[in-house]
């Protein structure tokens, strides 16, 4: 890129980024290893947007994650440009304080979202309008040594999933069924209808031979979110 | 060759490396032929204003006689008219102009055409009709609702997203030409209006001939708009197009009864047809198709649509006659999904120009 | 492209018919014809042109540079896409880079062995890839092109000794003999799903009503990640019976390998 | 609240709700709450919003290396989120000689040049409102602009703490095991730092912050300062060293094809493991606060209380901490102040508009924020 | 009411409502409830132990609502008139009654509001909904405004001032900033919807010699109501009726005072006595 950013204050042109040596002695002091997994839900944070949710995973049996996502919901809103029978979604993630993913990927895993969620929000409720759905991964973390390698998005997009729909009843925003995802090595499915119809399906990585097992584990998994999230709807 | 996927390796390619000597050459002599060319031209400058219906290329010098007037695909240099178009040249009066063998369509008064709205506007609808620029439909242009006699009102203006909207596919007529050239549509008669129980295929607008009649009932139910600008529409046949084919048997048997019976005749077969379009009124704008096309229907109507676009691969142009022989010569393949591999297309292409040969009723009509 | 209600209300109940009718008349494995032409830039080393029935029309050249893999530890194979009439920073460009640099790396990898000339140096392939015009999803044209174009790839070949660590010197190469990379990239299926059932290769009107669609990479006789769902329009998309994805996967399975021996034999 | 309608009903059948009528009339709304000692907010006129501090480290404690220094400070919905990254920069002639140059000129010089001796950070602010990838918004960018020169000219950092003393890894041959060498331990190790001489470069650091707030509900200006303020003292900077293999490294860089040319590399390398705080100059630290001035519109209010209140003089008053949107909108004189508890003023803007600010009021504004620095100060 | 169906007081998404029909048998009559998806709910095909049954769900938190008999708007009317015939012909006679439920969902934040209102659930502006609206421009034919709020509707929260500031126009771009804009979301600042009122929408009398400029000025605030969803940009908004007009304005376009309605045509500055010709919302 040799088009500088004029508008906002990046520092000196020059200065290079600052680079870590690699954690020579592995530093698992293992300080909080709690072997019980947290969900933190939270909606309605947000004051100036239609809704909004907070997720935080300490998910130390599955995936090894600690993630935070601030989930914003706007709209429906006007629209530019020609007439739509039927509202636009737009989905975007951001890199919070650590620029983890690269902006490519984060742009694919959004299509992917917004994949998912055309076929969960009532879309023509809204006609001539947007929704514009905004992630914000506070933190990312990968606790598990294996997996620290591999800088892979896949294991928070369950978490994604069950934000964003948090996110939408928080707005009041129709969607057709309670969408949550599970994870199993690499598979991420997303479904609704109590698992009989399946939404969205994401692999990065593995082979394609246990599927079924994949199949159930993530059925079992987003079951569970979905419990979570009732729990939490119910509770306000 | 399985029949999964058919995968032709194009052997000519665009091999820069082995032609490019040859190419140097041709280029060499080409810059020759020019000078020749002015030379002969200017030797025999009338016999080029003789040449109406040659087929000229891009600025290959039509006419150095200045009392021209030069029209569309023609340019103007130094006292000489050159094409600006690969096409025929054409004269109408003292007008010269090149009409171009391919290009987008250029609609006329007159001519029958399919098109789609993009775009809903202040009392007109935009219509997308492949040409250069979108055709207009004017609000008082359509048939509303309730009957023929029905002036529009101001709450149509507001509803005319019930009316047509934005991806609707029509038939219309073009009722004027604007001042750019655009067309101005209108859809005021029966055989007008939103179309459905089908699909839409599209073909160079070249290929389309302009003709007196251009809906067609076709063998196996099903019925083709041939759209003058390359969009063609093929449904499942209804009433409308069994009625619409039967006045034209009407005539037939007047002559044979004689005057007076065409007289009692006549009367009850407009009868009918009002009655059918008081009847089809209140669903001229419907999004409903017909719940009772069948799937054989639904074959036949891709197996046309297969052959049409075969025909066009072949650049044949289309009629009513080359569909129906298509087809015929495409009952041979009883898997439909085939006639979209060249050879077939190629092979049914062939099969259309011989029969038609045989026949020997192409070269008369 | 929009189509008017009564379009894809005739085209949905016909490919949800049992078997489905598409528009077209293919089976439900059949793919759209294509025709291949490699090799045909002069200035590449390896190069292919791809058009599908319908229009459709990708370019894919590739192009080796010779680095000092010890100096850096960057990729050694670098895609880059541009559609025709798409921003490069547009959701679907990037979406689509993403996804094929991930394809690149499916199953065992990208054997970097193959691109490795000496102790020291590789070869780093650029991929450029050109979708002139595309109806619908071009996901799997470009990996037909990508494949034919590395099948058909070759290289300067290595004179010098391939111990180079000891001595500094820049690998040499034949002025003429080349050597045939034989690089297998994945090959991408696009897989839709409309009602119960199960259509390859759809084309731009059977992408407008599909209730659903996967992509899916395969190498090697088998299939390989990435696979994900995307929908192909924004109006119809819908869930899917989880016993669809078991099928088309199978689908799949069973067709791909046609696919590859009819893009071989090319 | 029902005064509130009881009131437009007077006038108009028409009754609006109050987010409704806030919206088309935000002054109506505004007048008719202050007319009750109250504010949109149901605070009183002097009353700060509370701030409650923490830093994503409390959440978890082991966190992404390149992240220096976090804050999340949440002062009503409104949550803002900072957090403190780093890059290394060569400084060019800036060696001890000059410096002690200006120790010889006179006062007014030195204070003109001292700014020269402090750092500053680059601020990157981000606004969500749900617009996207879209170019920074003025609001953005004049934040990031005020934060950047408020934080030079206060004098919070000085260069001397932004300097980068790298070590040196030296890795044993036969055991293979490395170890950093650090300036201070130079004298215990007898291994000669020395001999990297020509390579002693000035290296800095140069500090970026990246500041997202949530749930903008009013201005931000001082929300932002402290948010950054408070990261910044939570701030460690990594331990640099370089790798005794890269010393004298040198790449040859070939650009535009033709020209080659020789570029030093300064490869350093952070040391993961061990961290030391960011200097800063205590007594510089500061706190922000801003004010609104209104006057009080009786035609608005009712059109009877004049009649009973006929003195002609607009009362005005003083509001802290500027929230909601009638306020925002209607409000146009305003104070902001960045001090410490004891006054230290850093800065101070006054903005005069429809209101006049008396000085009476900048007094009472003073002192407010002084009794707010002191606040703010014992939750860092 | 003699539903078979016990509704749930509160629901969440995807929980499922009633069947699309349901046959009851009464005094030898058989009687048809037809329900229908309202807003808040949706149709759908739903898999039950095997079989698919179209099953009303719930996609919003809150509560049901159901209305026997309800009047449907006439753009509605002709299918369902037509599916009935349907049904009418596959039963022998007339011992089947029809009845037609609608059942709706009402979002639980807006059900705190005094008036629950059917239309509730979401704030989109629809046809024939009151609006308020903020004057910005007028010509000889045409005023455009942007719609501030739906009345007896929440505020859309994710515009106007409160969230997001002032001055916050994007650099060098203004208020055209759409067309520099590289976001792909669909509209920057949370940018309000935007209306248009023709000059023959004004008022119900003597249209055809309104004169605009007597009637809004910029800035002003109106109460319209919306007569279609008009094009991409711009709804279409009346004011031909007695009740909707200018609600406030301010005198010498916006410097001045507050002013209200004296008559319909004019309106006055209390402290002053200046008065101003608009076309006022009936004060009383």
């Amino acid at each position: 890129m040799n088009v500088q950013d004029r508008r906002r204050l990046l520092g000196p042109s020059n200065a290079k980024p600052i680079v870590f040596s690699a954690a020579t002695d592995i530093q698992s002091s293992e300080p909080k290893k709690d072997e019980s997994s947290s969900f933190i839900l939270n909606s309605g944070l947000i004051e100036n947007c239609n809704g909004s949710s907070l997720v935080e995973i300490r998910d130390p049996k599955v995936t090894q994650h600690q993630t935070s996502l601030i989930t914003s919901v706007y709209g429906p809103r006007a629209t530019k440009g020609s007439f739509t029978s039927q509202a636009s979604l737009s989905i975007q993630l951001k890199n919070g304080s650590s620029e983890k993913y690269n902006t490519t990927e984060l742009k694919e895993v959004s299509s992917f979202l917004v994949n998912v969620f055309n076929s969960v929000i009532n879309l023509s409720r809204y006609p001539k309008s947007g929704i514009d759905i905004f992630i914000y991964i506070l933190y990312d973390k990968v606790l598990s040594e294996e997996s620290k390698k591999s800088n892979n998005i896949s294991a928070i997009l369950p978490y994604c999933i069950s934000a964003i729909t948090l996110a939408l009843i928080n707005a009041g925003i129709e969607v057709d069924d309670i969408a949550t995802a599970g994870y199993y090595k690499g598979d991420v499915i997303s479904f609704i209808k109590n698992g009989e119809e399946v939404i969205g399906y994401w692999k990065d990585e593995g082979n394609c031979e246990s599927f079924d097992v994949a199949l159930e584990h993530c059925k079992t998994e987003a079951q569970k979110f979905k419990n979570l999230i009732t729990t939490h709807i119910l509770e306000e | 060759m399985s029949d999964v996927i058919s995968v032709i390796k194009r052997q000519s390619g665009l091999k820069y490396a082995s032609i490019d000597n040859d190419e140097m050459e041709n280029f060499s002599s080409d810059e020759d032929v020019p000078m020749v060319d002015i030379d002969g031209k200017s030797n025999g400058g009338k016999r080029n204003e003789a040449a109406a219906g040659e087929i000229v290329t891009p600025g290959e010098l039509i006419t150095e006689d200045p009392i021209w007037m030069r029209g569309h695909g023609t340019y103007f240099l130094e006292n000489s008219t050159y094409s600006s178009a690969a096409g025929t040249i054409s004269r109408v009066n003292r007008l010269l102009s090149v009409i171009p063998l391919k290009g987008r369509y250029t609609p006329e008064t007159g001519d029958h055409i399919v098109g789609r709205i993009t775009d809903v506007g202040n009392k007109r609808w935009k219509v997308d009709i492949g040409g250069k620029q979108h055709a207009v439909l004017m609000l008082g242009s359509v048939n509303l609702p309730g009957g023929i006699l029905r002036r529009k009102s101001e709450s149509d203006e507001l509803q005319m997203r019930t009316f047509l909207k934005e991806g609707d596919v029509l038939n219309a007529e073009v009722q004027s030409l604007f001042q750019d050239g655009s067309a101005s549509l209108h859809t005021r008669s029966l055989k007008y209006g939103k179309l459905r129980d089908g699909l839409l295929i599209q073909v160079p607008s070249s290929l389309v001939v302009r003709s007196k009649n251009h809906t067609h009932n076709l063998p196996g139910n099903v019925t083709v708009l041939l759209g003058v600008n390359g969009f063609i529409w093929l449904r499942k046949t209804s009433k409308m197009d069994v009625a619409r084919e039967t006045p034209s048997a009407g005539p037939a048997s007047d002559i044979s009864e004689g005057p007076t019976g065409a007289k009692s005749l006549n009367p009850t077969n407009s009868v009918s047809i009002t009655r059918l379009e008081e009847e089809s009124s209140w669903k001229i704008y419907s999004d409903k198709n017909d719940p009772s096309i069948t799937p054989s229907i639904r074959q036949n109507i891709s197996r046309y649509a297969n052959v049409i676009k075969a025909l066009a691969f072949c650049e044949i142009g289309l009629t009513h006659e080359r569909i129906v022989i298509g087809y015929e010569a495409s009952i041979a393949y009883s898997n439909i999904g085939e006639l979209i591999e060249r050879e077939v297309m190629e092979s049914i292409g062939d099969d259309v120009i011989n029969i038609e040969k045989m026949r020997g009723n192409g070269a008369t009509e | 492209m929009t189509l008017s209600i009564a379009e894809k209300s005739y085209l949905y109940d016909s490919l949800t018919a049992s078997p489905s009718i598409r528009p077209d008349g293919r089976k439900p494995h059949q793919f759209r014809p294509i025709e291949v032409s490699t090799d045909f830039l002069p200035s590449s080393n390896g190069s292919s042109r791809i058009i599908s029935g319908d229009g459709s029309e990708c370019i894919v050249s590739v192009k080796a540079k010779v680095i000092d893999h010890t100096l850096s530890d960057e990729e050694l194979i670098q895609v880059d896409l541009d559609i025709a009439g798409e921003r490069t920073d547009s959701p679907q460009v990037e979406t689509l880079m993403s996804l094929l640099n991930k394809v690149l790396k499916s199953g065992p990898g990208f054997e970097h062995s193959r691109l490795q000339l000496t102790e020291r140096y590789s070869f780093k392939i650029f991929i450029d890839i050109l979708v002139i015009s595309s109806n619908c999803n071009p996901a799997s044209l470009i990996s037909f092109a990508m494949f034919s174009a590395l099948n058909t790839t070759t290289l300067p070949k290595l004179i010098s000794s391939f111990d180079d660590l000891k001595v500094e010197e820049l690998p040499m190469f034949d002025d003429y003999d080349l050597v045939n990379l034989k690089l297998k990239s994945p090959l991408v299926f696009l897989l839709a799903i409309v009602g119960n059932n199960l259509i390859v290769d759809p084309d731009a009107n059977e992408s407008e009503v599909c209730d659903n669609a996967i992509i899916v990479t395969w190498l090697d006789g088998k299939i390989r990640s990435p696979i994900r769902t995307l929908t192909l329009n924004n109006s119809y998309s819908k869930g899917f019976d989880p016993t669809l994805l078991q099928k088309g996967l199978k689908l799949i399975e069973e067709n791909a390998a046609a696919v590859l021996t009819a893009l071989e034999s090319s | 609240m029902n005064s509130i309608e009881n009131s437009v009903i007077d006038v108009k059948p028409l009754v609006f709700p109050k987010d409704v009528l806030a919206r088309i009339s935000p002054d109506l709304i505004l007048q008719r709450y202050l007319s009750l000692n109250l504010r949109p907010s149901i605070r009183s006129f002097d009353e700060f919003r509370d701030i409650s501090v923490s830093n994503i480290d409390d959440i978890e404690n082991e966190f992404a290396d390149n992240v220096l220094g976090t804050n999340i400070l949440k002062c009503g919905k409104t949550i803002i989120i900072t957090t403190i990254t780093a890059s290394i920069i060569k400084e060019e002639n800036q060696d001890e000689t000059f410096e002690r140059y200006y120790e010889d000129i006179s006062g007014v010089e030195r204070r003109r040049n001292k700014v020269s001796e402090y750092g500053s950070v680059y601020p990157v602010v981000e606004i969500e409102r749900g617009r996207g990838n879209a170019p920074p918004s003025d609001e953005e960018m004049n934040i990031g602009q005020k934060l950047h020169d408020n934080i030079l000219h206060s004098g919070l950092i000085s260069k001397k703490s932004l300097k980068v003393d790298y070590g040196v890894r030296i890795t044993d041959l036969e055991t293979n095991k490395s170890k950093i060498i650090y300036p201070e331990e130079d004298e215990i190790n007898d291994v000669p730092i020395l001999q990297l001489n020509h390579y002693q470069k000035n290296l800095k650091y140069v500090l970026h912050a990246k500041i997202t707030v949530f749930s903008r509900t009013g201005p931000l200006f001082d929300l932002c300062w402290n948010s950054l303020t408070y990261a910044l003292q939570n701030t460690k900077l990594p331990k640099a060293f370089i790798d005794e293999k890269a010393v004298s490294l040198k790449t040859i860089i070939r650009s535009r094809g033709k020209t080659t040319e020789l570029r030093e590399n300064f490869n350093i390398i952070c040391d993961t493991n061990t961290r030391v705080p960011l200097q800063l100059n205590k007594e510089n630290i500061a706190y922000a606060s801003n004010y609104g001035i209104v006057d009080l519109d009786y035609d608005l209010i009712d059109t009877e209380y004049e009649e009973k209140n006929n003195d002609n003089d607009k009362k005005t008053v003083l509001l802290a901490d500027i929230n909601t949107e009638s306020e925002e909108e209607y409000i146009n004189s305003s104070i902001s102040i960045i001090t410490n508890k004891y006054g230290n003023l850093k800065n101070i803007i006054v903005l005069g508009g429809t209101s006049k600010i008396s000085m009476e009021i900048l007094k009472k504004s003073i002192s407010l924020s002084k009794i707010r620095a002191h606040d703010l100060e014992s939750k860092a | 009411m003699s539903i078979n169906f016990k509704f749930p007081e509160s629901v969440i998404p995807g929980q499922l409502l009633c069947p699309a029909f349901d046959i009851k048998e009464e005094n030898d009559k058989s009687i048809v409830y037809e329900y229908i998806a309202g807003p808040g709910t949706r149709l759908q095909k739903h898999n039950l132990n095997g079989t698919v049954v179209n099953i009303i769900n719930s996609t919003l938190v809150g509560t049901v609502k159901i209305e026997e008999d309800f009047k449907m708007d006439s753009s509605n009317l002709d299918e369902l008139n037509e599916t009935a015939e349907d049904e009418k012909n596959h039963s022998n006679n007339g011992t089947r009654e029809i009845k037609k439920i609608k059942v709706s969902v009402v979002h639980k934040r807006n059900n705190t509001s005094s008036e629950v209102d059917n239309e509730l659930t979401n704030n989109l502006p629809k046809e024939g909904d009151i609006v308020l609206a903020k004057v910005t421009r007028i010509t000889l034919q045409n005023v455009s405004l942007e719609i501030l709020a739906v009345e007896n509707s929440p505020v859309p929260i994710d515009s106007g001032v409160g969230s997001n500031g002032h001055g916050v126009v994007a650099a060098g771009a203004g208020s055209g900033s759409a067309s520099y804009s590289v976001s792909q979301t669909s509209s920057d600042f949370g940018d309000p919807f935007r209306g248009t009122l023709r000059s023959q929408d004004v008022r119900a009398t003597e249209r055809d010699s309104v004169k605009i400029i007597e009637c809004f000025k910029p800035g002003d605030i109106v109460r319209a109501q919306i007569l279609s969803l008009g094009d991409g940009v711009n709804y279409y908004l009346t004011t031909a009726k007695d009740d909707l007009g200018v609600v406030f304005a301010k005198s010498g376009n916006g410097a001045g005072n507050q002013m209200y309605a004296l008559d319909w045509e004019t309106m006055v500055v209390p402290s002053t006595g200046a008065t101003e010709k608009r076309k006022c919302a009936k004060p009383f």
